[in-house]
């Protein structure tokens, strides 16, 4: 993925978040949602070391991963404003869409509840041969879980190709990671399972980017799973609605000195590929892109009720 | 008299408990500072502490184990599971463990595991079940499921001084309703013992949690068409008052169950059964259950709302029951 | 025709599968070298190595997400789950990811988790659960239940070609059972046909897995003394065959349903609320459950007797429901 | 503990557990058991550096750990047998045994089960400021389970005074650790909490002894939990019928080389404590306590089922 392209996915990202938490204030979608604001250049850089063979699980805080990872960004809006449109029919919601025809296979809602999923992917490519890497996202507060620990021994052990991201953004819900972790570099689990355990700057996508490539290859040539840290910060609160009484203003914005996106558009700008004009003009895009998106989704049908009797089972 | 929420009410409740007895604390993820995902807990770690109002990290299994350890050992922990769909990360641990610990060990395990059920609020299919089920067959766990604020209120403090694993279900939709109260707490309520929470001679109703309100409203519209229908809020699943059940449907002959969760393998079948084993004879009609659609939630507004009975289901089956 | 335990013709169909689609795979803990706990699986993998018969760490919520994520992808996973008091480690898993992912992804999930239920074997109250009711109230999870070798092999076949989670129990107490079969492996057989095992018209008797025997050692005892039962095996319960238990009640008018675990909050309490609501007319008594003891499975031998219905409290109930 | 005792102690167990394999060759009892033949070092080493007031958890195969707590004998045969005299009256056999009188809070048959509640008993004690410290034992097996995730990493943030012991047997059942860890040295997942991971070998009582008593001190001085990992093999098979195709005999035969209890009788011959004469009147001595234990439970009443109706629930 070229830096460009990669910027201008951040920005989609980061309206996307915007949008949604818009719209909750203003009443037009319902439910609930986990913006990942300030978490782009996690999402991104994922994705820029990915191949198309390649799958991914995310978390409830998973629509940066989706839209990174190639979603219609239309249809997972229709999601959220639960839509026939949507990904899921609206049946999901923020938290429960997949696509398996661009590898990506969601999340549940329940913290921690990707991660053998992802692993159970990664064996799927064993026995096939087929080369794919997993990349399976979760946060800090996930790595306490104890299907974590399940599954990164069991895909240690049958050195399953599984990159597993942790995105360590300080915080789980309203626990610091130091109130959630006896340990707080999740990094070092790795250890535990005889694996590489890797902390990159989570809010530096070429960094994420470079480390995802290096691991994915390994992972890919049967070296087995690695864990990446990536370390970053939530700007948005947990969901909406969050007070964030668990952490000062002027926490919030020295992390906001750390943009991800101002800091790549700080990189294109000093490196010229990107002048203040076509920045402008990037965000312009992105924007009105997101528009549609809203507007494309708000004015799906509803879906069906009727839809549901026939569907609890595969056929 | 008062007016005060359902948060409110446990939240002095809770306070009012943790103030008696020392050994009482609270326990689950974001309950300090955050207060809980629903705010029953906020504020309480400014009077009670980190230690008595602790967080915990996500570990459903382990922070109920723990909790179990600590219960054992002469602690009266309260837990809070966030949604109680999570609950199904700590089955092992209350099943094979907490269940066993008096009839097979003969050691007393005085736990409570509060939590929120039901749908209705758009969370979609992970944070919107209403899991009794999972429990309501296992013996040695009771279960409570109040109605309204003064039930919540009683029903919880039986529950922390109750020396066995206690299921205390707070459906997401009570949370911000307000209800009439005296200004005092009330006394504890014991397990058992169902509510009638309107009478009528027409056919009975019979409810719990949130259900016991559509329930309600779906009596009052029937009364002003001339059909008395009684309503019995359960309050406690585990015991089961089928006494006060009992009672009713030998007066009306005519019973439906309610419940939010789907039909199939759902608790109403198990009240049904006891109907029928306690009270034949005296039906007029086949008990009937009116409970959510065989489906996961859904998140989109109107695909929720087919997947939980509603107070036009409810006088449907009303109407038809009462026939002839 | 030959003779076969239940355990062989589990393994034979195993190896018939995992002969006829590489995408099956075993997976589970010593379910290799060591051949499961009781066995099933053993020399399994001299004939298809350790890949696809595959030893897990104890794990089970990672090994049930991995088999699940393993389906989605597009292999069709056999997990064996040791003992079926174990599943609960395994629940969030399968009621949060199994069961949502056609309802609500529409993607398909070729699943299939044998285990052990039931007592009798005085293994203890952590060894011997009958846990089907966590999931009979699960949408989007089935449930097979077989009683012999035939309908296991039959039953297995159909619910490794299932598209979606299949929950197959294997009680212990058939597994060394002998049984008349004929010498090729049968059909698969469909999910939702229960099978009346023996006709009567006095009265109706529903089993399923190793009830379904004790039912009809009841039902030849009553025949001696000139009461007919209709004994039906159900086979699945996830989908249930109401169809033919009403059909059964329309003509005998008195029903018992047998099961072995605890009463309250059991499967039958399902069973007998669906013939309440299909058949009611039609009851000369009201439905009746024969249930295991709302107690944990002690493991003393006569405690653990006293926990499971007997021959006498089926005879015993049955003459009482064919009185007058 | 003076060694004299811990060597009768674990003759005790010995022939404690021999007698139940012979026990159930016989048909004399039903249901299922563990034996920890060849594990009898890690029992009372631990038991022998543990103060009356502390406390401990156990496994399935945890009848050693509980007769090197001090259980009565008689009892525990009996609730092998199902009698009312049993610890849990007949109901809760061999893996299902509690006596919080001398600190004992047994397992319950869930590999992994009782990680939690040992941590448990250490909030208590830590609430209570009792000084209590708990020694969780479990299994290189259970040390998968996510329980042992998520408990070790409590402990460790809340700082819980938690003796994790595990019993490194080399097997879960026929799963070698090699091929049921990724990483083998269970003392290294330590790390991941930040705790301190010891291993010793486990078939010394005296290192084990020694290695408790200092863990168990900083336990007690307030600097939280440690993980202990106690090298032995089970000598005998996982449980009754176990043919062990899993292993060779020359690896068994190489295995009671080891015998922890020939080397205490060795040390204790070698540094005078003890004459042959002496030992093999302490061996009759046990022998015979062990047929009185196995007299008395046999002999012991059947329970009632009639007791059952009222005890589900504590009053
Ligand atoms: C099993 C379970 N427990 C708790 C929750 C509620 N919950 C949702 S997100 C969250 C915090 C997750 O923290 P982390 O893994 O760090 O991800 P982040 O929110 O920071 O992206 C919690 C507690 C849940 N959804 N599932
Ligand atoms: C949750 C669960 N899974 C599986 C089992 C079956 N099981 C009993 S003991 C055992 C092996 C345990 O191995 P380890 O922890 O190393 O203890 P060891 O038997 O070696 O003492 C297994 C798989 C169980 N009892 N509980
Ligand atoms: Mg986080
Ligand atoms: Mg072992």
């Amino acid at each position: 993925m070229e830096t460009l392209k990669a910027y201008s996915l951040m920005l989609t990202i980061r309206f996307f978040e915007e949008a949604i938490e818009r719209l909750f204030l203003e009443g037009r979608i319902m439910g609930t949602a986990h913006t990942c604001i300030g978490q782009e250049a996690v999402a991104v850089g994922v994705a820029a070391a990915l191949e198309p063979r390649d799958a991914m699980t995310t978390t409830h805080r998973g629509h940066g991963h989706f839209l990174a990872r190639g979603a219609d960004a239309g249809r997972a809006m229709a999601e959220l404003f639960g839509r026939e449109t949507g990904y899921s029919h609206g049946r999901g919601g923020s938290q429960m869409m997949m696509d398996p025809s661009i590898g990506f296979y969601g999340a549940n809602g329940i913290t921690g509840g990707s991660i053998p999923f992802a692993t159970g992917l990664g064996l799927d490519a064993q026995l096939k041969g087929s080369g794919r890497v997993t990349v399976c996202f979760f946060g800090d507060g996930a790595s306490n879980q104890g299907v974590f620990h399940e599954s990164l021994n069991i895909a240690a052990l049958w050195k399953l190709p599984v990159l597993y991201v942790v995105e360590n953004n300080g915080y789980a819900m309203s626990t610091s990671t130091s109130r959630g972790l006896a340990n707080p570099h999740i990094a070092d689990r790795a250890a535990a399972y005889g694996i590489p355990g890797v902390r990159v700057d989570g809010n530096d996508f070429f960094a994420v980017r470079d480390a995802v490539a290096s691991l994915a290859a390994d992972a890919r040539d049967g070296n087995g799973p690695a864990l990446l840290e990536c370390t970053t910060y939530r700007l948005s609160g947990h969901s909406r609605g969050d007070p964030r009484v668990y952490r000062t203003r002027e926490e919030e914005a020295s992390a906001w000195q750390k943009d991800p996106i101002l800091r790549l558009e700080a990189h294109l700008k000093s490196d010229g590929t990107l002048t203040d004009d076509a920045i402008a003009e990037t965000r312009l895009a992105a924007h009105a892109h997101i528009d549609e998106v809203v507007h494309f989704a708000e004015s799906s049908p509803l879906p069906k009720p009727a839809s549901l009797t026939n569907d609890l089972f595969a056929s | 008299m008062r007016t005060i929420t359902f948060t409110h009410i446990l939240r002095e409740t809770l306070a009012a408990e943790l103030r008696r007895d020392p050994s009482v604390f609270l326990m689950g993820e974001d309950i300090g500072v955050y207060g809980g995902a629903f705010g029953v807990t906020r504020s309480l770690i400014d009077e009670f502490g980190a230690t008595r109002i602790r967080d915990t990290p996500i570990s459903e299994q382990a922070l109920t184990g723990i909790a179990i350890g600590a219960a054992v050992a002469g602690q009266r922990p309260v837990i809070e599971i966030m949604f109680m769909d999570f609950i199904t990360l700590a089955v092992d641990q209350l099943v094979n463990m907490a269940a066993k610990l008096h009839p097979i060990y003969g050691q007393s395990c005085p736990l409570v595991i509060r939590t929120p059920p039901g749908g209705g609020r758009g969370y979609g299919a992970t944070h919107s079940q209403s899991l009794e089920r999972l429990f309501a067959g296992i013996p040695g766990i009771k279960i409570a499921a109040p109605s309204n604020a003064a039930d919540a209120s009683g029903l919880l403090q039986t529950a922390i001084r109750d020396n066995n694993p206690v299921l205390f279900l707070e459906h997401k939709l009570l949370y911000p309703q307000r209800f009439e109260v005296e200004d005092e707490l009330p006394e504890p309520i014991p397990f058992g013992f169902a509510k009638v929470a309107r009478e009528g001679d027409d056919l009975t109703m019979v409810a719990w949690s949130h259900m016991t309100w559509v329930a309600q409203h779906a009596a009052a519209k029937l009364a002003s068409q001339g059909i008395e229908a009684e309503v019995i809020d359960l309050r406690t699943l585990s015991p089961l008052d089928i006494d006060t059940i009992v009672e009713s449907v030998k007066r009306t002959g005519r019973v439906m169950i309610l419940e939010e969760g789907p039909k199939t393998g759902g608790f109403a079948a198990e009240i049904a059964s006891q109907i029928m084993e306690n009270a034949h004879d005296y039906l007029e009609k086949p008990v009937r259950r009116l409970a959510g659609a065989d489906f996961p939630m859904p998140s989109a507004k109107n695909l929720e709302a087919a997947c939980i009975p509603s107070l036009n289901d409810i006088l449907a089956l009303a109407r038809e029951l009462v026939q002839n």
